[in-house]
């Protein structure tokens, strides 16, 4: 509470560097959680024109307060309309979704995502978890994919136990090859230690920046896969006194995301 | 010339894709404007069957027919296929009762930012449910195909990816722009049960809010169990024919079930009562428990009513309301 | 206006036969004119729970007075659903829909209908009609199709110009085997001399009762096909008093179809 | 394994069904809550193209955009494609102007109970105009693959038909069913204008009574013109998202044009003009007096209010009100 704007915890950080991806007068389709505080900071920020979307229908709210699941009427509270998921999905299928934020147990170097089970035999499964949802289909169809999750070993896997939701698949071509629309794909990875983008050519992981604090072999130490270095890694930006400001009174005051 | 199909998914088929089918059914099915009125107790038992195809409509914990899952749950019926699309406490009051030992799976033991739910995790751990994997849209457009009356749809996603492999879908070259294309065979529920703000009589349906996949599941489902918070005069229909979602002729019961998205969210009714549905989980975890927590809230219970006044009756519901509505009250 | 219910014009026998083939508690997707007489008709007397459905949307309305197109205000006054085109003709698809009334420039032997052109050259019509509309799909979609038409040898042809609407294709079991829901099909033809129904096995139009008035020949004559004969032919039974006073003062009491 | 194409019709295809050009094309609009309330005249320069292909909302002549048919003849627009699906006295005013050269035929040159047009049957049989036959739910499911974002849709109808042989359908075996089943190619219009009850400045629409195709056609077409009876505020739309059908971001123009279905009928608002219906099959059949006619009523109008005020003004339209609700006034 009496905490000065300097100081900031890492689920702050990851908040502010995924709403600073949000350009204005865009479409982002979120989940409950921190994709959900990312876009409603950067409505209240840089992006007063985003438009937020629930796979479950909701188009547009002005939210009051954090929803807790993608489909309870606070995702459709004072919005434009309450559709359905075919207007959500079919939306993103022609192109008009330009973000998603997804997430996952698991995470490759090309960005496919496990959320499906750990183990190897899928019938009986070691652990279950809820599997695809809309997370298939909003990686399948909106512009530029992105994650936010902490970084560790046991999340940033060499090989997923299932793929769930398509990230650049084999990297390469590969993806534009398995039938999914071209120039869509994942775009950012933002964890407690770094942003990471793809390398155009091999769509493999790439470092970008580290987050204040944090150094490349940090980042690597936490990755059970070799990640790629830009050719300059810039430190991401501390979030400024205003990001922080809106992001604890107006976006999360209860601190359910932002644990404050 | 031919498609080639390039690629077939390993995963079972638990419900026939062939319009005829349904259309047969269709055709055996009194279309006049019939007095459909029942207990949801004796609609459960009429119209759903031990083996059936089962879907549950609303979102998760979202205008969801919770107290039908009760009632089903009750009647013990097993053996069930169930679709598993947008499924979170349905799902886990459904796994309470052993209901199902099939599941089409886009989002199943979850319970979005609620957590998971350990008795689904345990039971679809167990080995003692058959699984093919799809996603929610899929699941949704599998829907829009059986309202059709076609016996597949195409989509463009699932492609690349294990979610595939473990579904039933057939990847083709579209014979139009020669790109791949996923194909999805239609799904057509034995049964399915929808809840919705307010019916007639005969069937009419219209809810306020998300339609999530509703509209479609009407229209795919051989049978249609309709719960309502309230009835109203078909003269209401009537008078604003634009606002009805679900016409008449696809329903076979309805029956008047007030808070019957109980413990989830009903738009502009009652919000989700958190407390209790945290408590799901906590008793989840110790099986003991769970029985007790099972035999007072489910089995002990002559209906739904019983179940919301042993956790809060109607103390509870105004307070429910006044959440939903944002409202600020004393204490 | 001052003659006896005893008199009755061509029409009013046409919309009263017509009528009287729709059994109660089933859904009839009806056009202007004369099959929204009777369906009209048959609701006020032998099918009080006929439902009305219009291709445009509108279902079950309660129909004011006659519509001028199936999608103007009237075809979903009072209406249980004020719907989309693809709710009618997806309701058809799932086999919701048990009657269907058509109509066209040209009839053959096995019930197909053209109303697309007349000529022999498509992109060069002699004469240019409307083209399916609506009625390929609800003679593909609906169990029992039926035509309510004058009986005339520029009509019943031989062979039509354009085979806009399917019938039974070209008999036998090639309406099926084109992939049509098997079990739809054309049910009877009404026209101002006769009923017609179709034979089990060849699908060929078969006269089963004769208007008052005509006999066998005078169909005969008046179709540029052979007509086969039922067994037994009946006379198509005159309207009854009742059904031409609820034609007359409540269905069409200004005779916009029935001319009076 | 294989799936054959059985038959294709000869019919030319008017617009590439690829979803990626769809979405390449959806990827350059601003997608912000932006103003876009504009003439109809500025609407119709910067939306419609010599070339393009059209297509209305509506059915023919109920809540159909006959401002903005008048409009887009009065600018001269040619060599369009058009959608002639349930079109009637929209077709009528394009083929007035002789706006198009290809046509997707589902119903055109007809007027239903009114009879046919004279001038649209001369123009659809002087050769001038390219065809391809579909039916009425042949192009709303064209459409409706459109609004999917995929390339084509199944259909159980249009078989064995000459319908089919003119299409540009192809005829296939379903891999799951093994029956035969019609692939209809997905229908991307350049631009569609559709007329509403209600819109608010950034193209949130709402209208009563039957949709007819017009969430499809929106859904699926490049660019979307709304013209509407009445701007209302986007508070009055937050306030009723479920009244919601045709969102923001599908819209680039918003004219607010009330009577603008005028001769046509609005439900809710005002009948059809039967008497003035009739005046244009009258004089259609003389090709000097419906020159004459046209200038009269549409080239030396400035807008759709001259035009009205020409055909009985205010007067005529509180009588279309009248018949609309089925009112009986003096006189």
């Amino acid at each position: 509470m009496a905490a000065t704007y300097q100081d900031y915890n890492e689920m702050e950080m990851m908040i502010t560097a995924a709403a600073r991806e949000l350009e204005d007068n865009t479409i982002v389709g979120v989940g409950t959680g921190a994709p959900c505080a990312a876009a409603m900071l950067a409505q209240k920020t840089s992006a007063p024109n985003l438009v937020i979307m629930f796979e479950a229908g909701g188009i547009d709210p002005i939210l009051p307060e954090m929803p807790i699941t993608v489909g309870d009427s606070r995702t459709y509270f004072r919005a434009t309309k309450a559709g359905s998921m075919a207007d959500i999905m079919e939306a993103g299928a022609r192109g008009m979704i330009d973000y998603t934020f997804l997430g996952g147990a698991q995470i490759d170097m090309y960005g496919n995502l496990n959320s499906t089970m750990v183990g190897s035999d899928h019938q009986h499964p070691k652990v279950r978890f809820p599997g695809s949802g809309g997370a298939n289909d909003f990686a399948s169809f909106c512009w530029r994919m992105m994650v936010i999750t902490p970084q560790d070993k046991r999340r940033f896997v060499e090989k997923l136990d299932f793929l769930t939701t398509p990230g650049w698949l084999k990297g390469g071509d590969s993806r534009e090859k398995s039938g999914l629309a071209p120039g869509a794909g994942p775009y950012r990875i933002i964890t407690n230690m770094a942003l990471m983008d793809f390398e155009p050519q091999s769509k493999r992981m790439r470092v970008i920046s580290v987050n204040p604090g944090y150094t490349f072999r940090d980042v690597q130490d936490n990755c059970g896969f070799e990640l790629l270095k830009a050719a300059e890694i810039r430190e991401t930006k501390a979030p400024s006194e205003l990001e922080l400001k809106v992001l604890r009174e107006e976006v999360d005051p209860y601190g359910f995301i932002i644990g404050r | 010339m031919s498609l080639p199909i390039i690629a077939e998914g390993v995963g079972v088929l638990f419900a026939n894709p062939d319009p005829d089918l349904a259309r047969a059914f269709s055709r055996t099915k009194n279309r006049g404007q019939r007095n459909k009125v029942m207990s949801l107790k004796q609609a459960s038992a009429e119209f759903v069957h031990d083996g059936d195809y089962l879907a549950t409509g609303g979102f998760g914990s979202n205008r969801t027919p919770l107290a039908a899952c009760h009632e089903i749950v009750r009647q013990k019926k097993k053996n069930m296929a169930f679709a598993g699309h947008t499924t979170t406490h349905d799902f886990q009051v459904l796994c309470a009762g052993k209901t199902f030992n099939r599941v089409d799976c886009a989002y199943i033991v979850g319970l979005e930012a609620r957590g998971l739910s350990p008795n689904a995790r345990r039971y679809m751990e167990s080995g003692a449910v058959e699984v093919t994997e799809w996603t929610n849209y899929a699941l949704a457009a599998r829907l829009k195909a059986g309202a059709m009356g076609v016996s597949f749809v195409p989509v463009r996603s699932m492609m690349g990816t294990d979610t595939f492999k473990y579904s039933a879908a057939r990847l083709i070259e579209c014979p139009f722009t020669g790109k791949k294309v996923v194909l999805l065979p239609a799904l057509y529920p034995d049964v399915c049960v929808i809840h919705v703000h307010e019916a007639d009589m005969y069937g009419n349906c219209r809810f306020k809010g998300i339609s999530v996949a509703d509209i479609e599941l009407a229209g795919a489902s051989k049978r249609v169990i309709i719960t309502c918070e309230r009835l109203i005069a078909n003269e209401e229909i009537r008078h604003d024919p634009s606002a009805t979602q679900i016409p008449f002729y696809l329903v076979d019961a309805v029956c008047e079930v007030p808070f019957g998205g109980y413990p989830g969210n009903m738009p502009y009714e009652y919000f989700s009562d958190e407390e209790h549905l945290k408590e799901w989980i906590t008793v989840e975890k110790d099986p003991a428990l769970f029985t007790a927590f099972l035999e007072k809230n489910i089995y002990s219970c002559e209906d739904h009513f019983q179940y919301i006044e042993k956790n809060g009756g109607l103390h509870k519901l105004q307070a429910l309301r006044a959440k939903e509505f944002l409202l600020k009250t004393g204490a």
